[in-house]
């Protein structure tokens, strides 16, 4: 499932204009300044977003270019957008069992695998709050759960652990890995956290206005700072380097 | 958000909601006051009465039922239209609400009645002709009652928004699943609001079922028309459409609260 | 001797549906029992009480009625002249009164103090609309009603309520109104609505029905409910 | 979420949505087509004709904004309230739509007349009776318009919830800031359904005004009343009461669509 | 404008239960794991939730206690929640302008003011962008905007930087800091991100379950970890510590 991507979207002030590819089974990280453009591309892949020229192919199927649009539920993309948009009618558990049964599974299979997600999550204490009662950090990660739970060919996740204390995000880190790794599924992570491009992506790429101003293996993307920026996202590292084996053992 | 502080209802609203609240209640309190005791019983609980009152909840029920077949996807597709088509959509629609309903029930008779082409079309293929027929009071009340129903949910559509339907989608929800799962569910307010008005619309209906279903007892003679049929009765017939009159109103009331049950546990 | 026309009383007959003039409900309900008990051989399904216009409306578009007693001529010809039923004739006629409030608090008694009251009259387009204009015209009375009301109810209504101190009415209409009193004008005598009927179609317990309503009793009927009798009129 | 890729409609809402279309345009069709074009136009700019309209237009706008004085508070006062009691004003207030609006007529009388005491209170005060004048028109049309936009208001309130209303407030803004520039716009849809459905209703009500305001041309005669009054005279009558209707249906779509002026430009 | 607070607010599985103060003129970083709640607390303040024991004072004034609940809007507390929640029908410019005018400026002084805060932010290109129209990281400098143009006398803000890219965040940290120590206001600010807490903070709190378990000032709290929890919080500050210092020069 390699994914192909050229896009022209027009933007206020400037165009997101790039064009990559995700290989098969790997994961691609995007990083830029607020307001690069990272959003749009997802959102354009997922389909909630029309592009101006381009094709967005996957494995040989058309999902979009300059005329055609296949709507976002035939993309066989699953997004976790930056707004999680949980369901407000529906409970923890349901919004998770939502995306079990959109990913195709019958009724009582989805129930059970949002349980067993809830419990992977540690979170069977909030498992029938609604979102208005859940935490931010709760919320965020019920929409993770929904989005793996929908077991999508391709993985959109966009800023997933923005809020997240550092051991959540740690935690949620290392299960969206190893979900990726037993699908074998392609998966594109937005993040403004340098550790999180080094603990899941094997490439990096970085935009700003629209354009893609570096690109190529994240460890060497870091290495060779293209411009202030990822010299500036380079700097966060924590100490103890790398952190992204650590992390797998936590 | 913590929800359990509501931000309270500013205290210079409560004077008007409160004259808006008697201007509506008031007229049927002097309504009830006016009642006259002593027959109201018999003439609340005559055969006819009953006759009535059980054709207008069936007829009620199944106008509704058919309006919201109809409209709540007749809303949807407005709801989604660019503004310009929805704008068009939504005066059309009104349009019926401002025909006073006797002249409905003329354009239905012109559209339905034997001498016209759907009239004679629906003659030739199953032999009969739908006005003065309990079908014909069904029709009557979901022309009037459309409408209501169209336009609140219409507008509760737009008002939740495309975000959480694109979520959904994205998840690979078919459109059905978003239908049914995300976009009624979250409308469950206006929807609420549409059916209730819908129905006592329906029940109240009156002008056009005179016209296009006639005042035929048990058939065709739903409450509305049994309480005219007695208000034009001189002398003790104008204390029994009162009676009438409250009954329809207390069964609308037990109907309205009873609605309860069903209501779709959606929004606060 | 009122069942001349039914002769095939062996034969099941087709239940009869009948549309009246709202102004005749009282009437009629007993008209009809008093039918159903001679003529048990015919059933009558339903009768609709409305106004006649709304009445020949429906007959025009298709209602499936056998009798229809109008509370004018000219709704009853447009029935007719449409290819609808048979030659009507004349069963009843009304005339006018002046309705008051029980305790006629503006002293009404003659058409003459409607001019300084606050009077209600029917619409000139209804049948007791035009016949108040030329009642008051006849009797050279001038009046600006407060309001033309639709129908005889409204007027009714109006006065019973006591917004208006006065309005014109059938005499048909006051009878068992305790709220109302009445009072017979100088010339109301001269000024008669006439109310047809007519069969339509072929059924013959619809015949029956009509001769009923003309036969003696129908008449005495109609006059215990304050009507006129028709048969004069239309000998007249 | 980009907003440029709508999740469209489902296919299977296409059939439905378009019978209901159909059962509210048809009939106005076959209206249109019965119309006898010779006398039509004199009949629709005869001078009681267009006098009927000013007054329909003039009434209908005053009920109007009457109803949004005291409907868009007890909305807010509704959305606000604990389900319990919003429940039970939900049904208090759908009541008076299950009444024919002719015994709301009878009701308002008894209410307001020159024998109540309301009516003599009134009286007494300004010396004017309410019945046979122009401001029962607007009574009675408030009546009956009233509860569609006092439901479908506070179904669009409920939908918008309350999240941005408290965010609001922590900056400070005061109640009457908050429900100006939040609650209301916020609510736009449905206040833009409930406008138009109270609008509808209001210059469409006839039963109600026929009863309590009565039927003086220029006065009280508003448009539904012009045409009943030409429906029950026979003959051409009929044939005005319908050149009269496709004045009025004229003349709302014109208003509704010109309503696209004013409407708040919130939310898609 | 010293802020003491004592609350108890029940949750599932626990009872949010703190008691604290916030000196007139310092700003209080409060730090925990997702859903150990730090937001039922600023939401408490703020007065959009309501406490079932104990009393929030400002400077003698009883904001709330068991029995009463001053409204939000009487509080001169202001609040950037988690979710920003700008409203959808004003564009960014508008919804500055409101906090603004909601502080108590005059109608023409509020767009003035809003129009210097889109300058400040250099967030011009989209000043008439709607909330659905502008970028995750936008939005949240938008609402931070809002906020502090309200002129609180205690400003609280909950993981307001979440969504920013390390150089914005610095900017905004920078900006916080500078309005803070302008106005003399006191803040809350509830974040996972050592960062924020070394950068604007003076005292540290850290939540679990409800409970405070650490407290004091910032550097002491990160030197002698409390527990697991903020040693995994400590370790994530950048190598070349302190930022503090380096941030104040951007
Ligand atoms: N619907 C829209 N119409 C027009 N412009 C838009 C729309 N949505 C976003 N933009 C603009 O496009 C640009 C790119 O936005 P995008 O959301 O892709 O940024 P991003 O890289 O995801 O930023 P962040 O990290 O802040 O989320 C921004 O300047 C934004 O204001
Ligand atoms: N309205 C509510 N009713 C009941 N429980 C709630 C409500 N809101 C939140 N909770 C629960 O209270 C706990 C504390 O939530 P809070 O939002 O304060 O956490 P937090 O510390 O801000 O977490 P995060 O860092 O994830 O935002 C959570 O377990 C949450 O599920
Ligand atoms: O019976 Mo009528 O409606 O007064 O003509
Ligand atoms: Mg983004
Ligand atoms: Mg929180």
């Amino acid at each position: 499932m390699t994914l192909e991507v050229a896009l022209r979207v027009p933007r206020t002030g400037f165009d997101v204009d790039v064009e990559f590819q995700v290989p098969a089974g790997s994961t691609l990280a995007m990083m830029g300044p607020s307001g690069s453009g990272k959003s749009t591309i997802v959102h354009a892949i997922a389909g909630i977003q029309k592009i101006a020229a381009g094709r967005i192919e996957l494995s040989g199927t058309v999902l979009a270019d300059a005329k055609q649009h296949r709507p976002p539920h035939l993309r066989e993309v699953g997004l976790l957008g930056q707004d999680p948009h949980l369901f407000p009618h529906q409970d923890a558990l349901k919004n998770i069992a939502f995306g079990a049964r959109a990913g195709g599974l019958d009724k009582a299979a989805a129930k059970a695998a949002a349980a067993e997600w809830i419990a992977r999550l540690g979170l069977e204490e909030i498992a029938t709050h609604r979102p208005e009662a859940l935490s931010g950090g709760q919320r965020q990660r019920i929409a993770l759960a929904r989005a793996l739970a929908a077991a999508p060919k391709i993985l959109l996740i966009d800023e997933p652990f923005a809020s997240l204390d550092v051991e959540a995000a740690m935690d949620m880190r290392a299960l969206v890995r190893e979900e990726l790794e037993r699908t074998g599924t392609s998966a594109i992570v937005v993040s403004h956290s340098a550790a999180d491009a080094l603990a899941l992506a094997d490439d990096l790429l970085v935009l700003e206005r629209g354009r893609i101003i570096a690109q190529g293996a994240v460890q060497q993307v870091f290495a060779e700072p293209a411009n202030r920026f990822v010299r500036a996202v380079a700097a966060t590292l924590p100490a103890q380097h790398p952190m992204s084996i650590q992390e797998e053992q936590p | 958000m913590a929800s359990d502080t509501g931000v309270r209802v500013p205290g210079f609203a409560i004077a008007p909601a409160l004259l808006g609240v008697g201007l509506l209640v008031l007229p049927l309190l002097a309504l009830i006051t006016r009642a006259s005791w002593s027959t109201l019983v018999d003439d609340a609980t005559s055969p006819q009465a009953l006759s009535a009152l059980w054709l207008s909840l069936r007829t009620g029920v199944a106008a509704t039922v058919l309006c919201v077949l109809l409209g709540v996807p007749l809303a949807v597709l407005m709801a989604r239209s660019p503004a310009r088509i929805a704008q068009l959509l939504r005066a059309l629609i009104a349009v019926p609400l401002v025909l006073p309903p006797m002249v409905g029930g003329v354009a239905l008779l012109f559209l339905f009645g034997r001498t016209s082409p759907i009239g004679q079309f629906i003659d030739s293929l199953w032999g009969i002709t739908l006005p003065f027929s309990t079908a014909a009071v069904v029709i009557a009340q979901s022309f009037v009652a459309l409408p209501f129903l169209v336009l609140s949910v219409e507008g509760s559509l737009r008002a939740a928004g495309a975000g959480y339907e694109q979520a959904a989608a994205t998840l690979g929800a078919g459109r059905w699943m978003v239908l049914t799962r995300i976009t009624l569910p979250l409308a469950a307010p206006g929807l609420v609001a549409g059916v209730i008005l819908c129905f006592a619309r329906a029940i109240g209906e009156f002008g056009a079922t005179a016209l296009f279903a006639g005042n035929a007892p048990g058939i065709t003679q739903t409450m509305p028309l049994a309480i005219y049929t007695a208000f034009n009765g001189a002398g003790t017939g104008r204390d029994s459409a009162v009676a009438l009159s409250l009954l329809l109103l207390a069964t609308a009331v037990v109907v309205l609260l009873l609605a309860r049950a069903w209501r779709p546990g959606a929004l606060k | 001797g009122c069942s001349a026309s039914t002769s095939s009383e062996d034969a099941a007959i087709e239940p009869i549906t009948i549309s009246a003039a709202a102004s005749l409900q009282s009437a009629f309900e007993q008209i009809s029992e008093e039918f159903s008990a001679e003529h048990p051989e015919v059933k009558i399904s339903s009768i609709s009480y409305d106004g006649s216009s709304t009445l020949a409306t429906q007959i025009l578009e298709g209602a499936d009625v056998d009798v229809f007693a109008s509370a004018d001529e000219r709704n009853m010809s447009e029935v007719t002249e449409a290819g609808f039923g048979h030659e009507p004739a004349i069963f009843a006629s009304n005339t006018l009164v002046i309705a008051v409030p029980q305790d006629n608090p503006a002293d009404i008694d003659s058409l003459d103090d409607l001019a300084q009251a606050t009077t209600v009259l029917c619409a000139q387009q209804v049948p007791c609309g035009s016949a108040s204009r030329q009642l008051l015209e006849d009797q050279g009375v001038q009046v600006t009603p407060a309001s033309e009301e639709q129908n005889v109810t409204a007027v009714l209504q109006k006065v019973a309520a006591g917004e208006a101190d006065a309005g014109l009415v059938y005499a048909t209409d006051v009878l068992n109104e305790e709220n109302v009193a009445s009072i017979v004008p100088e010339g109301a005598e001269d000024v008669v609505n006439t109310y047809p009927i007519t069969t339509l179609g072929e059924n013959p317990g619809a015949q029956a029905f009509m001769d009923f309503v003309i036969s003696e009793r129908g008449q005495q009927i109609l006059a215990e409910h304050g009507f006129g009798t028709g048969a004069e009129q239309a000998n007249g």
